[in-house]
C-alpha cells in the first residue's frame, strides 16, 4: 500500500519538493525570496508538527509555540558565547532537552483534554512567555543574540555553509523533507494505527487494552521536539531569538494554518503556510488594515472549507482519501 | 501623502521622475535614479500611532525639498514592523537585499531594532533609528551604518538624578515595566542619583504590559520615600498616572520620571498629571522658531499637533536630506556618504544637534513641568548630553 | 507589612479579582450551557471600554454612555450568535477557535480604524471621583470601591436569576444535560442567543465600567483574555460559582505576588493554575 | 463446575449518595455463560464497568484467577484478559472491519511503540484479526469500512475486536439490543459457540436469549444481589418472581 494518502498528496508532494529543489536558482539575484521561502520551510515544520498532534492524535493545543520559542532560546542559552559548535550536535541536544520539558509539560496538560487542554496549554505557554520576557538573564523582551552561526561538518566534511541563505535554505527543504518523510512513516506504522484509533475512539482504544495517555504522551513529545527543531531552525536564519516567538498569536495562526492547509493530512500544513504567509503578504502592501481581510478570510474558511485546501485540491484531483 | 498602496506609489513615483527630468532639462548629467527611503515602522498595534507620527515627520521634511534631493527624486519603500521583533531580520532583509533601499527609517521599538540592527550589519543600506531608545543600538552594537535620531535611554533619565538631587530628595524608589528601556533608564537615573549622594531604596519591575498598578502604589505608600522616580510609555503612563493621583500619593509623594511619562499622554492623563516633573531631549512648548515653524507647518499638513516622534522622523529625513546633498547627490559611495552624515550639523526642532562617534544625538535634555496639560520647559538639564556608547569600537 | 498594609493590599486583591470575576462569568457561562469557547470574548471587553469612551464624550455622561455601550454591546452579540456561532454548534472546538480568532482580528483592526492606537483615557464620573483616607497616606478611590460593589451585585444577580428564574432553570439545565433542555421544549435557539448575548454584554460591562481606571489601548482585550481563562481553568469551565472563587483567588494572589515575588509575579497565576490542575485537573467545581 | 475466574466479593459503587451497587458478592466460572438481569437501573451495567476497570469501585475486591485487580488502570484490565463490549456500538469507524480487528490484535502482540515498521507489516497480527473476524463470520466483510456494515455486523465486529484480544473473560453488556430477530439469532448462535472456550458473563434484555444461553443467572434489584442459580431453579424462584418480574408475565 502506498505512503501517500490520496493522489492529490502524491502529486503535490512531487511537484512541491521538484519546484523547491530549483528555488535558489530561479531566484540567484534576489537573496529577499530565498529567505523568505526558507522562513516558510521553516513554519511548515512547525505547523506540520502541529498537525501532527491537533490533526492526527487529536490534542487541541493553542500553545505550541511555546516548544517554537523554547527551541530557540534553549539554543541560543546552551552555546558558549564565543565558540562555533557544531550543527548536528546541538540538534541532537536542542530536540532532547525540548524532549525532556515536553515530557513534564505533558504530564500535566494530557491528564486534561478538549477544551480544559487548549486553555490549559495556552496559559503554559503564556508563563514560559512570560519566564522570558521578564528574565535578565535571557534578555527579557528583547531577546537574545547568536553571534556565532554554527558549522556543519560531520566526520571532517563540510558542505554547508549557514551564512549562504542558498546552504541555508536546503537545510531547511531537507529539513521539512524528513520531517513529512517521519511523519508520514510513523504514522503509517503500529505506532501511528494505535493513534489513529485513540484520536477516533479513545473509549474505545483504552477497553481494547491501550494505555492511551502513553501514545499521547509519546505523540506530543515527538511533536514538541519538531516544533522547537523548527523554532531552532528559525534562530539560525537570523541569529537571534525572542520572547514573542513564543505569543499565544503563534500559536493560534499556526492552528489556522494547519487547518487551512487540511487538519490531519501532513501535506496540509506545507499548503497552509504557503497560502497563508503568501495572503498575509500581499494584504499587509495592500491595506493598512491587514487584520480585518485575515479575520474576515478565517471567518469564511471556517464557514466554507471544511476540509481544508488540502481536501479541496483532493476533492478537484480525485482519489480521496481511504 | 502616504502611500500604502504599491502600484499606485510607483505610478506616482514614474511621474515625479518625468516631472524633474523635463525642470532638469538633459543638461544635468548627474545620477536621476530615485533615492530609495525604506520605513519599517509599526502602523498596526501598540506603536502605530508612534509609527505614523515618525512617518509624517519624515515626509513633511521631504517634502519641504519638493521631494527631490540634489535632483534625485525620492521613493518611500512603507512595510509595517507591527512592533513584532520576530518579524524584523526578514522585514529588513526584504529593504537590504530586494528593495536595495539606501536608507532605512525604523523602527519605533527597541527589541525591533535589535533585529534590524543584526540585519543590516555588512549591508549596503544606512539605518536611521528615529526612536528606538536602546542604548545597545548606539553602544555594544553600534555600526558603521547605524544612526539613530532620537535619544538613548540613558540619555532621557541620567540628568534626572542631578535634578532629583537639586530639589531636595535623599531616598527615591524607582518603578518601570521590566523591559529594556524601562531597564535602561532606572539604571541611568540611579547612576547619577547615587553618585550625587542620593539613595534608591527600592527598585520595583512591573512585568510589561501589566498595568495593574495598585498593589506596588499600597507598597510605595509603605515606603514613604521622598520622591518616585518612574519609567512609562504610552498606555502605561496614563494609568500610572492616575492610579497615583487616585490613590492619594500625588500631594504626599512628588513623582518624577523619565519624559515619556507625559509624551503623547498628557490629554489622556487629565488633571493627575499637573505638576509632574519630567526630563526628554524635546517638549512640545519649547520656545525656538524651528519648531515653531515645523509645528506650525505640521499642524496644517496633517491636521493634528506634531509630537517627539514626529520631530525624531523629521530630523531623520534632514539627516538624509543634508547628507546627501553634500555628496552632490552620489548614494553609492556608502563610505562617503557616512562620513558626510558623521559631519551635518542639524537644525531640529528640539535645538541643534550633531552626531556623536557613536552615532547618537549629542544634544540638550530639558526639565518640564507639567502646567495647564502641556509639558513646560524649565531649564535645560544637561546641555549637549553626549551618550557614554559603552561598548561601542567606532 | 503593617497590618493597614496587608489590608490595603487584600483590598486591591479583591477588587482585581471582583473585576476578573466580571469578565470570566460571561466566558463560563457560555461555554456552561452552550459549549462555545469564545476567544473573542476578550475583545468585547475592549470594545465596551472604547464605546463608553466614545458616547460619554459625545453624550457628556458617563452612565448615558454606559446604557448606551451595553446596547451596542448585546446588539454585537446577537448578531455573531445569529449569523456566525449558529453554524458552530455541531463541529468541534477547534472550528470555534478559529472562527473567534477571526472574530478577534476583525475586532482589532475596527478598533484601530475607528479610535486610532494612541492612549485613551475616560474619566470617573463626577459623582464618584473623590478618595477616601484610609491610612496616613493611602487614600482609595472611590470609584475602585464602587465598582467592586457593582460586582458583587451582579454576582448576587445572577445568583438569583440561576437559581429563581425559568431562564435560570434552563441555564441550569443546558450546564448539565444540553439535551434535556431540548427535550424540555424551550425554543434552544433562543435560548442559546439570550444567553450568548448575556455574556458577551458582561464582558463588555467590564470594558465599560473599568474604563476609567484601566487606559485603553490596543490589544488590551488579549491581555484580558487570558488572565479570564486562568480564572475560567481553575474554577472549573462552566461553573459560575467556580468563576467567583477562582477570580477572588487569582486577584489575591497575583496582588500579592507582585509585591512579595517580584521577580517571577507574571507568572505566579500560571503556576497556581498548573498546581490546581495537577490535584484536580477539572477545576475547583467542575459542573 | 469449572474453575472459577473472576470473581467480586463485597463490592459497592455510590455515585453521591445514591449506592448503585451494594456489596455485591458474585463468582464467574471458565467456559460458561453467566448473564445478569434486573430491571432498569438495578446495577447491571455499573458492574459491568466496574468489573472491566471503567469505573473504580468504592469499596471491595476484584479477583482474578486469585490475584486482587482491584486498583488497577482501566487498560490493564483488557491486558489481563478481561475484554468487553459496550451498550451502545463502539468500535472505529472510519476503519476497515480488518483494521478494527487489527487495533485490537495489535494490542496482543505487542511493540505498539515501533514508528518505522509498517502497520501492515505484521503477518500475526492481520491473522489474528482474520481469524476474530471468522469467529463471528464476517470475514468477507474484511475490507468494508466499519460504518458502512449492518447495526447487526457492528455489534459482531466488536465481539470479534474483543475476541482478537484474546480475553479469557467477555463482560457483554447487552450485544443484543436493538436488534432485529433475525440478527439476534446470529448472535446467539456466535454466544453458544463461545461459551464453550471462554468464561462469558452477559447483561441482556432479551429474556428468550438469557434463558435459551444461561448456564447460571444472577438477578440484581437496586444494586443488591438477589439470587444466583441455574437457569431452572431461576425461573421457578417465586421471589425473583416477586421482586424482579412482579406479575407480568409477558417477559417469559
Amino acid at each position: 500500500m502506498s505512503v501517500f494518502s490520496s493522489k492529490a498528496e502524491k502529486v503535490f508532494i512531487f511537484a512541491f519538493f521538484f519546484i523547491a529543489l530549483g528555488i535558489p536558482l530561479f531566484f540567484n539575484e534576489n537573496t529577499f525570496y530565498v529567505n523568505k521561502i526558507s522562513t516558510m520551510l521553516i513554519l511548515s515544520i512547525f505547523v506540520m508538527s502541529l498537525d501532527y498532534l491537533v490533526g492526527r492524535t487529536g490534542l487541541i493545543t493553542l500553545g505550541h509555540a511555546m516548544f517554537y520559542g523554547l527551541g530557540g532560546y534553549l539554543f541560543a542559552i546552551m552555546i558558549p558565547e564565543y565558540e562555533v559548535v557544531n550543527f548536528w550536535l546541538y540538534t541532537f541536544y536542542v530536540m532532547a532537552a525540548s524532549g525532556v520539558i515536553a515530557l513534564i509539560v505533558g504530564f500535566i496538560v494530557l491528564r486534561t483534554s478538549g477544551i480544559y487542554m487548549i486553555m490549559i496549554t495556552l496559559a503554559l505557554a503564556q508563563m514560559t512567555f512570560y519566564f522570558f520576557a521578564d528574565s535578565t538573564e535571557y534578555g527579557g523582551l528583547d531577546g537574545l543574540f547568536i553571534y556565532l552561526k554554527p558549522e556543519t561538518s560531520i566526520f571532517g566534511l563540510n558542505f554547508l555553509d549557514l551564512d549562504n541563505e542558498n546552504h541555508f535554505y536546503y537545510l531547511c527543504l531537507l529539513s521539512l523533507f524528513n520531517c513529512y518523510v517521519f511523519c508520514k512513516v510513523s504514522l503509517h506504522s503500529r505506532f501511528g494505527r494505535v493513534i489513529d484509533a485513540i484520536k477516533e475512539n479513545p473509549e474505545r482504544a483504552t477497553a481494547l487494552g491501550y494505555n492511551i495517555f502513553h501514545f499521547r504522551l509519546v505523540s506530543y513529545v515527538l511533536s514538541s521536539s519538531l516544533a522547537a527543531y523548527a523554532g531552532y531552525l528559525f534562530s539560525l536564519q537570523y541569529g537571534f531569538v525572542n520572547p514573542t516567538m513564543m505569543s499565544w498569536e503563534v500559536s493560534a495562526s499556526a492552528l489556522v494554518m494547519a487547518i487551512l492547509g487540511g487538519l490531519g493530512t501532513i501535506f496540509g500544513a506545507i499548503l497552509g503556510v504557503f497560502v497563508y504567509e503568501s495572503l498575509h503578504y500581499g494584504i499587509e502592501h495592500m491595506t493598512q488594515y491587514w487584520m480585518f481581510w485575515m479575520g474576515s478570510l478565517i471567518i469564511l474558511m471556517v464557514l466554507l472549507l471544511k476540509s481544508g485546501i488540502a481536501g479541496l485540491i483532493e476533492q478537484l484531483v480525485g482519489g480521496k482519501r481511504k | 501623502m502616504i502611500f500604502k498602496n504599491k502600484t499606485l506609489r510607483k505610478v506616482v513615483l514614474a511621474s515625479s521622475v518625468m516631472a524633474t527630468s523635463v525642470l532638469s532639462g538633459m543638461s544635468a548629467h548627474a545620477d536621476e535614479s530615485p533615492i530609495k527611503i525604506g520605513v519599517m515602522l509599526p502602523y498596526s498595534g501598540v506603536y502605530a500611532g508612534l509609527g505614523e507620527a515618525a512617518t509624517n515627520g519624515l515626509k513633511q521634511a521631504l517634502k519641504e525639498k519638493g521631494n527631490t534631493i540634489a535632483g534625485r527624486p525620492v521613493e518611500f519603500i512603507i512595510s509595517d514592523t507591527e512592533a513584532k521583533p520576530a518579524r524584523a531580520p526578514e522585514l529588513t532583509s526584504a529593504m537590504t537585499d530586494k528593495d536595495n533601499a539606501d536608507f532605512i527609517i525604523g523602527p519605533v521599538h527597541s527589541g525591533v531594532a535589535m533585529g534590524m540592527i543584526k540585519s543590516v550589519r555588512n549591508k549596503d543600506s544606512i539605518m536611521i533609528i528615529p526612536n528606538a531608545g536602546a542604548n545597545a543600538a548606539t553602544g555594544a552594537f553600534c555600526q558603521p551604518n547605524v544612526f539613530r535620531t532620537s535619544f538613548s535611554s540613558w540619555q532621557t533619565a541620567y540628568p534626572m538624578g542631578n535634578q532629583a538631587i537639586e530639589m531636595g530628595y535623599k531616598k527615591v524608589v524607582t518603578l518601570s515595566w521590566n523591559y529594556g528601556f524601562g531597564k535602561e533608564s532606572l539604571a541611568a537615573f540611579s547612576e547619577s542619583f547615587e553618585a550625587a549622594g542620593g539613595e534608591v531604596v527600592k527598585e520595583i519591575f512591573v512585568p510589561f504590559p501589566k498595568t495593574e498598578f495598585q498593589s506596588y502604589l499600597t507598597e510605595i505608600a509603605s515606603i514613604k520615600p521622598d520622591a518616585v522616580f518612574v519609567f512609562f510609555a504610552g498606555g502605561g503612563s496614563v494609568k500610572f498616572v492616575k492610579d497615583y493621583d487616585a490613590m492619594g500619593l500625588k500631594g504626599k509623594i512628588p513623582l518624577i520620571g523619565s519624559g515619556f511619562l507625559t509624551e503623547g499622554t498628557i490629554e489622556a492623563q487629565g488633571e493627575a498629571a499637573d505638576g509632574l516633573f519630567t526630563t526628554l531631549h524635546y517638549a512640545d512648548t519649547l520656545d525656538n522658531p524651528k519648531n515653531k515653524a515645523f509645528r506650525a507647518e505640521y499642524l496644517s499638513l496633517y491636521n493634528k499637533p506634531a509630537d517627539l516622534y514626529a520631530v525624531q522622523g523629521y530630523d531623520a529625513g534632514q539627516l538624509i536630506i543634508q547628507a546627501v546633498e553634500a555628496t552632490k547627490g552620489n548614494t553609492a559611495d556608502k563610505k562617503a556618504l557616512i562620513k558626510a552624515m558623521e559631519g551635518v550639523e542639524i537644525d531640529s526642532p528640539r535645538g541643534s544637534f550633531h552626531f556623536s562617534k557613536a552615532h547618537n544625538p549629542i544634544q540638550n535634555i530639558y526639565l518640564r513641568k507639567v502646567e495647564n496639560g502641556e509639558n513646560v520647559v524649565v531649564k535645560t538639564a544637561a546641555a549637549n548630553l553626549n551618550d557614554p556608547a559603552r561598548g561601542c569600537r567606532l | 507589612m503593617e497590618m493597614s498594609l496587608f489590608l490595603v493590599q487584600l483590598l486591591n486583591g479583591i477588587q482585581y479579582g471582583l473585576l476578573l470575576f466580571l469578565v470570566a462569568s460571561g466566558l463560563t457561562l457560555v461555554f456552561g450551557v452552550m459549549g462555545i469557547l469564545n476567544l473573542a470574548h476578550g475583545s468585547m471587553y475592549m470594545i465596551g471600554a472604547y464605546l463608553v469612551y466614545y458616547f460619554a464624550a459625545m453624550t457628556d455622561s458617563f452612565w448615558l454612555a454606559v446604557v448606551i455601550a451595553c446596547s451596542i454591546a448585546m446588539v454585537i452579540g446577537v448578531i455573531i450568535e445569529r449569523f456566525l456561532i449558529v453554524h458552530l454548534y455541531k463541529r468541534d472546538h477547534l472550528d470555534q477557535v478559529l472562527l473567534t480568532v477571526g472574530l478577534i482580528f476583525i475586532f482589532n483592526a475596527a478598533q484601530s480604524f475607528i479610535w486610532g492606537n494612541d492612549p485613551l483615557g475616560v474619566d470617573v464620573p463626577e459623582l464618584l471621583s473623590s478618595s477616601i483616607q484610609i491610612t496616613d497616606i493611602v487614600e482609595y478611590p472611590v470609584y475602585r470601591l464602587f465598582l467592586s460593589v457593582l460586582c458583587v451585585g451582579i454576582a448576587i444577580g445572577m445568583y438569583y436569576v440561576i437559581n429563581n428564574t425559568k431562564l435560570g432553570m434552563m441555564i441550569r439545565a443546558g450546564e448539565s444535560n444540553r439535551e434535556m433542555v431540548e427535550n424540555l421544549g424551550v425554543n434552544i435557539g433562543t435560548l442559546f442567543t439570550v444567553v450568548f448575548a448575556v455574556g458577551v454584554t458582561l464582558s463588555a460591562l467590564a470594558g465599560i465600567v473599568s474604563a476609567p481606571v484601566v487606559s485603553l489601548v490596543p490589544g488590551m482585550g488579549e491581555r484580558v483574555l487570558i488572565s479570564c481563562f486562568v480564572v475560567v481553568v481553575i474554577g472549573g469551565m462552566g461553573s459560575i460559582k467556580g468563576a467567583f472563587v477562582a477570580a477572588l483567588l487569582v486577584g489575591i494572589v497575583d496582588t500579592f505576588a507582585s509585591v512579595l515575588l517580584p521577580g517571577m509575579s507574571s507568572m505566579t497565576i500560571y503556576l497556581l493554575m498548573a498546581l490546581i490542575l495537577i490535584f484536580k485537573p477539572q477545576g475547583l467545581f467542575k459542573s | 463446575m469449572s474453575e472459577c475466574i473472576l470473581q467480586a466479593e463485597n463490592l459497592s459503587k455510590h455515585w453521591g449518595g445514591l449506592k448503585a451497587l451494594n456489596e455485591f458478592n458474585i463468582k464467574f466460572y471458565d467456559k460458561s455463560l453467566h448473564s445478569i438481569v434486573g430491571p432498569n437501573g438495578a446495577g447491571k451495567s455499573t458492574m459491568l464497568n466496574i468489573l472491566c476497570g471503567t469505573y473504580p469501585a468504592t469499596k471491595g475486591v476484584i479477583l482474578y484467577r486469585g490475584e486482587n485487580i482491584t486498583g488497577l488502570k482501566s487498560h490493564q484490565f483488557c491486558r489481563k484478559g478481561i475484554g468487553r463490549s459496550f451498550q451502545k456500538t463502539n468500535i472505529f469507524k472510519d476503519a476497515t472491519c480488518l483494521e478494527n480487528c487489527c487495533i485490537a490484535a495489535q494490542q496482543r502482540v505487542g511493540s505498539s511503540f515501533n514508528m518505522f515498521k509498517s502497520k501492515h507489516s505484521s503477518k500475526h497480527v492481520t491473522a489474528i484479526a482474520e481469524d476474530a473476524l471468522e469467529q463471528v463470520g464476517l470475514l468477507k466483510q474484511a475490507n468494508t469500512k466499519a460504518s458502512a456494515i449492518s447495526y447487526g455486523e457492528q455489534r459482531q465486529l466488536e465481539i470479534a475486536m474483543v475476541l482478537a484480544t484474546d480475553p479469557q473473560v467477555l463482560l457483554l453488556d447487552e450485544p443484543m439490543a436493538g436488534m432485529g430477530h433475525e440478527e439476534s439469532l446470529i448472535i446467539i448462535d456466535l454466544l453458544k459457540s463461545l461459551k464453550k472456550r471462554y468464561c462469558i458473563v452477559l447483561v441482556e434484555h432479551d429474556m428468550d436469549a438469557v434463558f435459551e444461553l444461561s448456564d447460571l443467572m444472577t438477578v440484581m434489584v437496586d444494586g443488591q444481589h438477589l439470587i444466583t442459580d441455574v437457569v431452572d431453579n431461576i425461573r421457578a424462584n417465586p421471589l425473583v418472581q416477586e421482586a424482579y418480574l412482579g406479575n407480568d408475565d409477558e417477559v417469559f
